[in-house]
């Protein structure tokens, strides 16, 4: 054991919350380096007292996992491997799919001439684990395209 | 400084599994399944220095049915088996009263291995030393709790000074032995076998069911008479081996 | 039913290889040689003596080997030597060890190339007073662990340890000494040999018909039972081959095998005591 | 809740349980999937409250508790419905709550007829429509105050329509349907009731075990009817804690990505119903409670959303929002997936091919679309479907024939971006960010944020149709860092609101509806009060009371414990010294207590609205449940759910038995998608409704996160849980020939899947109308991706949706299962035709 020190000895503590379940435990992010160091239970929190369950206490181990990638990755139609795409171009790309598939599914009115100012051809299912504001712009820039069919993780 | 480990609060969530491999770094054990209950983690050793056991108990009547959870660890004994044996002078006992295996002087002999009286040490796989529960020395020293105290959601493990873990163990058993058929502690008798342990249980049915040894002795309680007996031997073998040379026929 | 936990140990298995078995063989096998060829030396019987003190050699250079190939941490070896710990029979047999290969090791340069022979001498003496310590030493080591088949035979596998030594540097003596010479190897054999199977059976009894179990059962049984057949054969081909060259060769080479399988069966029992929790729960019994 | 309450969220918070004196946990498995809030029972076990759980599975929480009471799946309804019988039997109500603080009192309709009367049918049911209408069900008189009865003696009365309701769910009955002793209901009962009223309360907490069915809301409903009954609601101890299963999914539903809502629980403008902002208020509004005041929160959000657009002439921008006119729910998408009407999806930190029910159908509508973007932080199922589905390698989908475009891209870490979560408590806790996202990681906020951006910037630079609800959208936040994050605070900033003067608002109170304030989300506004992020406070809990009100921000207005003024009686002084929060201070003219009182502050206990009187200034000062119309809790529900007023139980969609107490099997109002890979498992008194003889029901392990994407990755947490297995008995062991630890083949009309056997004493043959049943449990964690892989249990469901929140029922269908390894390749569809063969399903229509 040539370091017997913590290596949480002079980390900056950064303040956070676990991003598993709806409990919200407090949690203490430790960085050195620009490296989170640990993650573990903030003891300031009324609700979970510094503890963490397994998934809680393996967060630092989610953001740092071996299967973890960073790069965007592309799967042409019909395609049969994934290629790389740089990330500008695939919003570039995105954006005109966006686009186009709201033009082609455009609904102004029903049958009856009832107003519905929608497309409908495009469909978003978000996991709950987003946080609000990102819930907030998703559903403000969804709702002025006209997309209806905003689900998440609520409804599974 | 020591663990109360009280199963009686313990909802075998493995918190306590995960935070220590967390912070001591260590690598996954493998992934088998046991069909062992919820135990895939099967037994302490070098990789898991945490580990949570699960008894199933479940007869016909639902009234007495029972899923029993103990979360084990080294027992930082006071006689300490691993530490009489090891030859390098590894394993310390720390200024907190604790076992240490200083894994830079370890040279993986696996003595205390043998020497142990609950089967608690292994070979750790990433640098072929013997590891186990270092009660977050590291930690300690800088003021902090161990990490899978500081983890349990539940306060089953709990961390301090023995000797009051000692006292809180008794209170608690007197406070739960109506409401818990076979409620015992283990490892609070200074006078047994390792001397008491650093790490005391409060568990609900006999220490085998947990797969803890009942009455467990440090080996080196008897090492004075196995070497009186080996010098009787090698007397003999001596007298042998003269007798044998000295008769000619 | 399983007993404890899902069967599982309470205890755990050495974690060594086969080399501790063969060191355990091979380092007893060197004490007792070097004292036989101290007493042979004496005896003026330097034929025999040269013979013995080579095997002693030989034996700790396969000590030595497997000593530290078992390590997992080889490059460490020497951290053994940082300190001196009483209560590791591991650390005093370190230091046992070393007194007694360097003691052999300069007896025997010194036989093999004639140089400074009084000091040979004196060295081989040495280390004929300190062999039969190192052929018993190794009882004390696996006794100090908790493998209930060597924790509670505390009295017959220190006798056991010394009766394979001597068994196995009388082999020695038969196997590379000439019949005309290897007397007192032979008798030493034929001594060890029957001490051997006579210290198991007196072991059996120490246990008891449950813990010698251990002894009896599976690989660890079929290998004491094998080096049964081994051993006495090797003790009547002993009886029988005074000054025969070949019946000697024979003798020596059923005993050296009678003696590792022994060793080997020794190991396998306390490997297995560990395995299953029924010993351990049987020996702790309120 | 919602509907009985007013808000869509628990009315307590977690540490609170400590107080409680009774904790019944159903539908639920809190020690396993919320450990950490755990504790908070145990703290309440250890002081000597009774903890029961009643739940098909005997699990780590049943370990903990002092009775667990093992139902069969998807019969709470019927569990809960033999409680309030006890209750009313034995008059065990909490009588002067009920009188004072519910609708008990209240005289329904003379046209409103009860299922007692129409054998398992409310009045106003429309056969040929599968629905009701809901006339019948409304107060006899809403110009003013509902008549009432304080008597409760009227057999009109919601008290008397309740009680003869509830005469048929006997304790005996409900063993019978629950397959368990009535005793142990009795036992239930009998300590909710002992643990209720002025000195104690009693807590009931549920889970997905609850809402995962076709009675979902009326499970809940019945909670709901209980805890009014017994006092339970706005009081410490008390309440109805909703566990939710992520981080923050109850933001997700305050801040909806859902296709009904608007922020706020602003209903979604529907087409048939809406035609401008006038409408869509009146229609919404209600005269009286926080209702009363929607045309302020609708046009608060729109000028959020359209900022110097939204004006009084331009009607606010209300014409810009799209209109709903249907079921446009996560499922219905799939199934526009597979008919080709959606064409692109965007799939955000959520898994369908492994964690959404029939995740083959799921699979099979990803490959059935022209564009599809992912963003997570491993590749997971929902992206690698098209060359590793179950599908392909049976070789029913080809991945040279998958047209799909996809996108996978790179997500940052909770720990590599500020932003708030909604805990279940409806906490918002702010998160700081840590570190920089690596290489092209970045968060959902960077992303939506920048294609909004680009799709403003190509609408600007061409001619595009139906451009200006884009062209308005207020869409400024500043930017920081290489990577031009937006400022998430500056986000949070605008859902709390500004005033004229663009100042931050401090609470919802302060909203108008002249234009002058904009406001994202109103129950949210307050949580940048004084220009201070208040979701970031962090004063730690143990120098604050147990409430810890300056611990991060609850909505609405901080408050932790909703309807808090119900914890005191009608004139404001605590029901008891033991069970005091919130009461009237004479001296001060206030309500003061622990809490953030939820009552307007200096309202007096005895205050009478007067004539006219609108929104919050027309709830009395004796009515607790200032969001509702009448200021009660709704023990009978007037309006807001689609399959009745008051719950009834109808057996599950697919299930192995005939539904006891009404001729109607089912739901109703249950939304049905029959079509191939969709097929329903037939039920007794269809032909072969033993085909599929046994219960079938999927949960989560502690040791994973729901459909694996954060736990199969993490090597920790792989190895503690590393193989799908299913739970089955001793008996159905042997009566299967199920070896343990061998492995099983578990199979339904859909699919045919393969888990590791655990047989366990845990799982225990069930008595249902004297026969023996089996039940087969499955964790649903695995899929074929990750450290560790398996078959997916959601293959196996089916979709039926529970009519009100339109969620799957994953629990509680029905299965087959036989020893050994499934079909493997071609034999799959071969396997599960023959299946459909046997019980005689081949038809598929």
């Amino acid at each position: 054991m040539a370091d017997w020190k913590a290596r949480t000895e002079g980390a900056k503590v950064v303040k956070s919350i676990c991003p598993y379940c709806a409990v919200g435990c407090g949690q203490s992010v430790y960085v050195k380096d620009e490296k989170i160091v640990q993650i573990e239970g903030d003891p300031d929190s009324p609700i979970s007292r510094g503890r963490l369950c397994p998934k809680g206490a393996a967060s630092l181990s989610l953001v740092t996992n071996p299967l973890r990638e960073y790069k965007v990755k592309y799967r042409r139609p019909f395609g049969t491997r994934w290629e790389e795409l740089p990330l500008e171009r695939a919003m570039e790309m995105i954006a005109d799919r966006v686009l186009e598939t709201r033009r082609d599914t455009w609904e102004s009115t029903d049958g009856d001439g009832h107003t519905l100012n929608r497309c409908y051809g495009i469909a978003h299912l978000g996991g709950a684990t987003l946080d609000n504001e990102e819930n907030y712009l998703m559903k403000k820039l969804y709702t002025a395209l006209g997309v209806v069919q905003v689900e998440n993780q609520a409804r599974i | 400084m020591g663990f109360f480990t009280d199963t009686t609060l313990c909802i075998g969530c493995k918190a306590c599994e995960v935070a220590c491999k967390e912070w001591n770094k260590l690598p996954s054990d493998g992934y088998e399944f046991t069909g062992e209950s919820y135990d895939n983690t099967k037994e302490l050793n070098g990789n898991s220095w945490r580990h949570v056991a699960f008894i199933e108990q479940l007869g016909q009547e639902r009234d007495t049915s029972r899923w029993l959870m103990e979360s084990d660890v080294c027992k930082h004994c006071t006689h300490a088996g691993c530490l009489d044996v090891c030859p390098t002078g590894a394993i310390i006992r720390t200024e907190f009263g604790t076992v240490v295996i200083q894994d830079d002087i370890c040279n993986g002999c696996g003595y205390c291995v043998v020497a142990c009286p609950f089967g608690v040490i292994g070979e750790k796989q990433e640098d072929h030393t013997m590891g186990k529960c270092t009660l977050c020395y590291d930690r300690l020293k800088v003021g902090e709790q161990p990490a899978c105290a500081k983890a349990c959601p539940t306060e089953s493990i709990q961390f301090g000074v023995v000797d009051e873990l000692r006292e809180r163990a008794e209170k608690r058993l007197a406070n739960v032995q109506a409401r818990f058929a076979g409620a015992q502690l283990y490892l609070n008798d200074p006078n047994d076998g390792v001397g008491g342990g650093g790490s005391l249980f409060l568990l609900l049915d006999k220490p085998e069911v947990y797969g803890l040894p009942p009455n467990p002795i440090v080996p080196t309680k008897d090492l004075p008479l196995r070497w009186r007996t080996a010098g009787i031997a090698a007397a003999l073998l001596f007298g042998a081996v003269v007798l044998c040379a000295a008769v000619r026929e | 039913m399983t007993q404890g936990y899902y069967g599982r140990p309470i205890v755990k298995p050495p974690a060594w290889s086969d080399l501790i078995p063969t060191y355990f063989f091979a380092g007893g096998l060197a004490g007792t040689a070097a004292t036989l060829a101290f007493a042979e030396r004496a005896a003026k019987n330097d034929r025999l003596a040269r013979t013995l003190i080579l095997g002693a050699a030989a034996g700790c250079a396969v000590s030595a080997f497997c000593l530290i190939a078992d390590l997992k941490k080889p490059e460490r070896f020497l951290h053994m030597l940082r300190v001196v710990k009483p209560t590791s029979p591991m650390s005093v047999g370190v230091y046992i060890f070393s007194a007694f290969s360097g003691s052999v090791f300069i007896a025997a340069s010194s036989e093999v190339t004639g140089i400074a022979r009084s000091a040979g001498r004196f060295f081989e003496a040495i280390a004929g007073i300190i062999g039969p310590i190192m052929s018993v030493y190794t009882s004390v080591l696996v006794g100090d662990t908790v493998m209930p088949a060597w924790y509670l035979p505390r009295k017959t596998l220190p006798l056991l340890f010394a009766a394979t030594s001597a068994s196995g540097a009388g082999a020695w003596g038969l196997l590379f000494a000439p019949a005309r010479s290897n007397g007192s190897a032979r008798r030493l054999a034929i001594l060890g040999g029957t001490a051997m199977v006579a210290a198991l059976q007196a072991l059996h009894r120490e246990l008891g018909p449950k813990q010698a179990e251990a002894y009896t059962k599976g690989e660890a049984g079929a290998l004491a039972r094998s080096a049964r057949v081994l051993n006495i054969s090797g003790i009547v081909c002993a009886t029988l081959a005074k000054n025969s060259n070949a019946l000697s060769k024979i003798a020596g080479a059923l005993l050296l095998a009678g003696g590792l399988t022994e060793r080997f069966a020794v190991y396998r029992a306390g490997c297995a005591s560990a395995k299953d929790p029924k010993y351990v729960l049987e020996a702790q019994k309120a | 809740m919602g509907t009985s309450f007013g808000r869509g969220g628990a009315t307590t918070f977690q540490q609170d349980l400590q107080n409680s004196d009774c904790i019944l946990i159903m539908g639920s498995n809190m020690a396993e999937n919320h450990p950490v809030g755990f504790q908070w029972v145990m703290e309440a076990r250890e002081r000597g409250a009774k903890i029961i759980h009643v739940d098909p599975r005997f699990t780590r929480t049943s370990a903990m508790v002092n009775l667990h009471v093992p139902i069969r799946p998807g019969t709470d309804t019927a569990f809960l419905g033999a409680i309030i019988h006890y209750i009313l039997e034995h008059d065990r109500a909490f009588k002067e709550y009920v009188v004072n603080y519910t609708n008990a009192p209240v005289i329904l309709r003379e046209d409103f007829k009860d299922t007692e009367e129409l054998d398992g049918f409310f009045s106003g049911w429309h056969e040929d429509q599968n629905r009701y209408t809901f006339e019948s069900w409304q107060y006899g008189s809403m110009d003013g105050a509902p008549h009432m009865d304080k008597t409760l003696q009227d057999p009109r009365c919601v008290y008397q329509v309740l009680k003869r309701h509830y005469a048929r769910y006997t304790p005996e009955t409900a063993a019978q349907i629950c397959g368990i002793d009535a005793q142990q209901i009795i036992e239930v009962a009998e300590a909710l009731c002992a643990n209720s009223g002025r000195e104690r309360t009693s807590a009931i907490s549920y889970s997905v075990g609850w809402t995962q069915h076709t009675a979902g809301a009326q499970t809940i409903r019945g909670a709901a009817i209980i805890q009014l009954l017994l006092g339970n609601i706005g009081r410490p101890g008390g309440g109805i804690l909703a566990l939710r299963g992520h981080a923050s999914i109850q933001g997700s539903t305050d801040i909806p990505t859902l296709f009904n809502l608007l922020p706020g629980y602003i209903p979604m403008p529907h087409a048939l119903a809406h035609d401008n902002l006038k409408d869509f208020i009146e229609s919404g509004s209600a005269m009286a409670g926080a209702w009363g005041n929607l045309d302020r929160y609708v046009v608060s959000l729109l000028k959020a959303w359209f900022g110097e657009h939204a004006t009084e002439k331009s009607d606010f921008c209300f014409d810009l929002l799209p209109r709903i006119n249907g079921d446009h729910s996560t499922y219905r998408s799939i199934m526009d997936m597979l008919d080709g009407k959606v064409k692109g999806f965007f799939c955000i930190g959520e898994n369908p091919a492994v964690g959404s029910g029939n995740s083959g159908l799921h699979r099979r509508a990803l490959a059935n679309l022209e564009w599809l973007v992912v963003r997570d932080f491993n590749e997971i199922e929902s992206a690698s479907f098209w060359y590793d589905a179950p599908e392909i390698e049976s070789g029913e989908l080809r991945t040279e024939s998958i047209k799909t475009e996809i996108f996978w891209m790179p997500a940052a870490g909770h720990t590599e971006k500020d932003g708030s979560f909604t805990n279940t408590q409806r906490l918002l806790q702010w998160r700081d960010k840590a570190v920089e996202p690596q290489d092209e990681a970045r968060s959902e906020l960077w992303f939506y944020y920048h294609l909004g951006k680009r799709i403003k910037e190509k609408i600007a630079q061409q001619a595009e149709p139906h451009a200006d609800p884009i062209r308005f959208l207020t869409w400024e936040y500043p930017e920081t860092g290489e990577t031009r994050e937006p400022s998430a605070a500056a986000v949070l900033r605008e859902i709390n609101g500004w005033d004229a003067q663009g100042k931050a608002l401090s609470g919802f109170g302060e909203l108008k509806a002249d234009g002058s304030t904009a406001c994202g989300c109103w129950i949210y506004c307050g949580c940048y009060k004084d220009e201070q992020n208040q979701t970031a406070r962090r004063k730690p809990g143990s120098e604050q009371n147990w409430v810890a009100p300056e611990w991060a921000w609850a909505w609405p207005a901080n408050r932790r414990i909703l309807y808090n003024r119900a914890s005191a009686d009608p004139q404001g002084k605590p029901w008891s010294e033991r069970k005091k929060y919130v009461w009237w201070d004479e001296q001060k003219s206030e309500w003061i207590g622990f809490d953030t009182p939820d009552f307007a502050k200096n309202k007096r206990p005895d205050y009478i609205p007067p004539n006219g009187a609108k929104a919050d200034d027309a709830i009395a000062g004796g009515q607790p449940f200032i969001m509702q119309a009448d200021g009660l809790g709704w023990i009978f529900a007037p309006t807001g759910l689609v399959d009745g007023p008051l719950p009834v139980y109808y057996e599950p969609h697919e299930s192995p038995v005939r539904n006891l107490l009404y001729s109607q099997q089912a739901n109703p109002c249950r939304r049905q998608f029959p079509r191939p890979f969709n097929e329903s498992n037939p039920s007794p008194s269809e032909l072969h409704g033993d085909a599929f003889p046994f219960v079938l029901h999927t949960y989560r392990l502690t040791e994973h996160h729901t459909a694996g994407a954060m736990s199969r990755s993490v090597p920790h947490l792989s190895e503690l849980q590393p193989e799908f297995f299913c739970e089955v008995s001793p008996e159905l062991a042997q009566l299967r020939g199920l070896i343990h630890g061998d492995w099983a083949t578990i199979f339904t009309s859909r699919a045919v899947i393969e888990a590791r056997v655990m047989v366990t004493g845990r799982v225990k043959p069930m008595i249902l109308q004297g026969k023996e049943f089996h039940s087969v449990g499955l964790p649903y964690h695995w899929g074929s991706r990750g450290l560790v892989t398996g078959d997916s249990a959601n293959d196996l469901l089916q979709i039926t949706l529970e009519p009100n929140a339109h969620i799957n029922e994953t629990k509680g269908l029905t299965c087959d299962i036989m020893p050994g390894r499934r079909p493997r390749g071609e034999a799959v569809p071969a396997f599960l035709n023959d299946v459909r063969k046997r019980a005689h399903m081949d038809v598929v229509t």
